[in-house]
């Protein structure tokens, strides 16, 4: 295994560190593994929180700051936090307005979340959860843990940071969220496998002519392993299941997300933006807004994923509005 | 043993320090097990809630059931997370709960005890005996335990039969599809890996076995 | 070769119609490979240019905007653009008051900059050239190529944008590169090799317990090969030689760049940063900005860069300024 | 062959066509030799460079020595990029404008015009003869060529003399430590490696003497 780190058991704690360094703006509670906006709690405004496996990065501590998140915690790589993290940054930027869980939906992030759900609320915190599902490479049925929550969770956090930032009531954002989760579909590919540091080789072997569509974000290998091709199949291998799943009358506007699963460059990612915008066009669809980058990684994983987020006027207006976080900022 | 074995709180202790043993030898073989079908991290996260377990009951010293259930559930929960850190968590907290605030079990009240454990592990994590989970080594177990109680066996019989019950469901997970867990997202491709979950609860309920009736 | 591609001769090209898809504000001449700043000419702006090779991204078209740079010219992936297309870029954002190319020191980019040069003196452009040598990896000699232009780039860039924002003339502009070259210094290392497209193979091949301490953006092999290390000793293998180069006394400020070559995630950036600003605060230097990210690559390579820019208070404010471009934006 | 060779617009359009050949067949031998010391382009490089060369000639139809330099300089400049593309490019512009307004050369004087073209890559590259170059090939190139036509040696033997030459110059490169160009980055670590653009000026000698005089 090679990777910039000491311990691999101090990867998480460590890499909290460096970040607060690099952002003295943000409060970092080292001992429970919180991350929390400098100026939390902000009176009467619903808090955001958010949280989940680390190796994701920027998601999710990146993401926290005026316009978007209030906390976020970061768990063990690629282990849900546990119920007392979530606790501690639910209690800490409570404005008196309650607070939305924005959850991924693993079977570990839920329980966990359902927990510290519960002792929050037994602490008089008024407390709402969305479990976001956008994957569609899982076939959903309410037999099994569902589908996993991937990059919708990224614009879900944005939008619903805004909504909150203007005001907007727990009942209002968490509609909002629901919205976005409903209206949001995502489909992810890998070059290659990823390795998690404690246990210090990749989680799956792929050949050198090999690919693996329909993978999550922790190293799980996908629905299917196929020989590697071009950016413009490997665009229409991800955007035609979202389009199947949830299909766009022409002229429906969409905000598309091209995203590095870590260890693709942004040269690479341009390419495949272009196919995607390409397949876009054919049917009518008009990309209204976009985002392209590593922003919901896992680990060092070369591949991408494409996220579509049918848009409304309500949730374009949040995605515009201002936000100031290590990993998105911009009007701020 | 002796038809009258009392379990003491002692022995619960002691259980826990076999189990957090075989977990320390296990856990490559368990993240390896979940690298298959998961996320590599089910044999770190174990071994990550072992060591707290410990540390905690040396802390608690607890003097009875209820206590020793508390005290190890609540370490499990907030260091494991994770899936299995909930669900062990509810494991343990329940087994403590159906124990009472007594300081020892004879071996109806033990087995009691167990199954309150594995059906808070099912009311929480919502799966169903086939899901290719923890629970298709844990739910064998309980049901072998109390046929053995009935037909007159002894504590150390039951736990027999359970280790014995809960190592066939662990290998039945082999060839399942499962449908919760990291393992579903996979759908066909889960099918002809053993659980890494059941590989834990099996090592769970050997250790018992090994501790409870020696 | 395993990439998100099409064609290899084809991968800049479609990757600029990305970057134009994905950044409407941008102007981008697809004939000549040319990224101009959506309001250029800048009128009594000095104009600055840059440009190098591809296979660096966001270096340098997502440098390209307010407060920055006014244009940039890609390269082939790994190969100096042309005269050509660095005159047209100069034209493109000559306000009136002259344009400063900003040059990496390779004998490719300073001939062809000269070349251009030349060029536009011929059509009576003013043009003034920096050429960035912040590589401590290479012996400097009068005899040699000299010392390669890395992380210091992207610092004088926003540095120097900002200065002509503010009405800096050409001079001024001129002489404040210059500054943050004299006072700017990089060390480089890396993993693992990267692939440049048209070759279809690694550059140089790597041991999976071996590592490359001092090379440069091209995949070129470093100085030096070793076996890996943690963190805290690549650190210091990149730090000392920085300090050694160019000491700081006690209480100096700096501003500490900690740049992945591409396939090396946020996470071990982080723990790297916190291993630099132990060393730096042990010998009491001042972090007093710092930038972590991917931001001058070298394609899919793993591994990291640290820059170090010794500040002036010029410099400070000028790196605080207001910047607005795909890559970098604050204040905006 | 004969003492009264003239070499034509014709004859220098072969060169290049000859030249461009070579390199397709060896671009990825160049970029191989360029991966050990360099960026893993050269052979890229060239083969682009050539490939427009070879159009902006049929565009351009020149008539005299300078419009065929002129034609295939501005195009390498503006395609090839990198260390080789104004190098390259400069030798076509010097070699034109030393040949001058003329449709053909007598030997000497497409020595004379060889010659400047070479002075033109020293000038603008400003590497010295030892600094693993691609004037590692083309000085000695030139200073055979006058040597042959001193001794009373045809054009052809010249271009002969020089190709040897050239390639000698380029295995001399192997064991030079590289003062110029990426290389140089390498330091110690550059000995060992044959120098990419030295390789590419011995093809472009070599192929002179298959065309020029033939
Ligand atoms: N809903 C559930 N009910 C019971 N057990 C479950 C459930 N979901 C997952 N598990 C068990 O958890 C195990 C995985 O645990 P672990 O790897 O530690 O957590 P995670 O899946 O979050 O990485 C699985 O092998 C399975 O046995
Ligand atoms: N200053 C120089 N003078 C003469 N030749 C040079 C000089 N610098 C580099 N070269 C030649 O250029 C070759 C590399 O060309 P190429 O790979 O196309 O460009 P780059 O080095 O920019 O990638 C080297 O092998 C060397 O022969
Ligand atoms: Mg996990
Ligand atoms: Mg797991
Ligand atoms: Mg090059
Ligand atoms: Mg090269």
């Amino acid at each position: 295994m090679k990777k910039l780190i000491n311990a691999a058991e101090d990867v998480v704690a460590e890499a909290l560190r460096g970040m607060e360094l690099a952002h003295p703006e943000l409060q970092i509670n080292h001992e429970l593994k919180v991350i929390v906006r400098g100026d939390a709690p902000v009176a009467g405004k619903v808090g955001i929180v958010s949280g989940g496996g680390s190796g994701h990065e920027p998601m999710h501590g990146g993401f926290v700051g005026k316009g978007m998140l209030d906390a976020a915690c970061p768990g063990e790589v690629f282990t849900s936090p546990t119920p007392d993290q979530m606790l501690e940054a639910t209690k800490a930027v409570d404005g008196g307005a309650g607070v939305l869980h924005i959850v991924k939906n693993y079977t570990g992030d839920v329980l966990n979340f359902e927990m510290a759900a519960e002792l929050a609320a037994a602490d008089g915190v008024e407390v709402e959860a969305v479990v976001l599902d956008d994957d569609v490479a899982v076939q959903d049925s309410s037999f099994t843990a569902g589908r996993r929550g991937v990059g919708a969770t990224v614009l879900a956090e944005k939008i619903c940071g805004a909504a909150a930032e203007a005001g907007g009531d727990l009942a209002q954002v968490k509609e909002l969220c629901e919205r976005v989760n409903a209206n949001g579909r995502s489909m992810g590919m890998a070059l290659t496998s990823c390795t998690v540091p404690s246990a210090g080789k990749p989680t799956f072997e792929l050949g050198d002519d090999e690919m693996e569509i329909g993978i999550g974000i922790h190293g799980e290998p996908g629905r299917e392993r196929r020989p590697v091709a071009s950016a413009a199949e490997v665009a229409k291998l991800l955007v035609e299941p979202i389009l199947a799943d949830l299909p766009y009358a022409e002229g429906e506007k969409a905000l598309v997300f091209v995203n590095s699963m870590g260890g693709t460059p942004l040269i690479e990612l341009y390419i495949l933006y272009n196919e995607v915008a390409k397949l876009l066009a054919e049917r009518g669809i008009e990309i209204a807004r976009n985002l392209v980058g590593p922003y919901i990684t896992s680990l060092e994983m070369q591949g991408a994923s494409v996220t579509m987020l049918k848009l409304d006027d309500e949730m374009t207006g949040y995605w515009d509005a201002a936000v100031e976080t290590p990993a998105l900022r911009w009007g701020a | 043993m002796a038809e009258g074995t009392t379990v003491t709180v002692d022995d619960l202790v002691a259980w826990i320090h076999r189990f957090c043993e075989v977990i320390g030898d296990h856990a490559d073989e368990l993240t390896q097990l979940d690298s298959a079908i998961g996320d590599a991290d089910h044999g770190t996260n174990m071994r990550r809630g072992c060591r707290a377990a410990v540390e905690a009951l040396a802390a608690a010293e607890p003097e009875d059931v209820t206590g020793f259930g508390r005290a190890i559930a609540m370490k499990i929960i907030s260091t494991v997370g994770g899936a299995s850190g909930p669900l062990y968590g509810s494991f343990f907290l329940a087994l403590g709960t159906a124990g009472g605030s007594t300081s020892s079990l004879d071996g109806v009240g033990t087995v009691a005890a167990l199954k309150a454990a594995v059906e808070a592990v099912r009311s929480r994590g919502k799966a169903e005996p086939g899901d290719k989970t923890m629970l298709d080594a844990l739910l064998p177990a309980i049901a072998a335990m109390e046929a053995s109680l009935d037909a007159g066996g002894s504590l150390s019989d039951a736990l027999e039969a359970g280790t014995t019950a809960a190592e066939q469901g662990m290998v039945a997970t082999i060839p399942m599809l499962a449908r919760k867990g990291r393992a579903s997202y996979l759908g066909e491709r889960s099918i002809g890996h053993q659980d890494p979950g059941a590989t834990s609860s099996w090592l769970l309920i050997r250790s018992a076995a090994e501790t409870l009736a020696a």
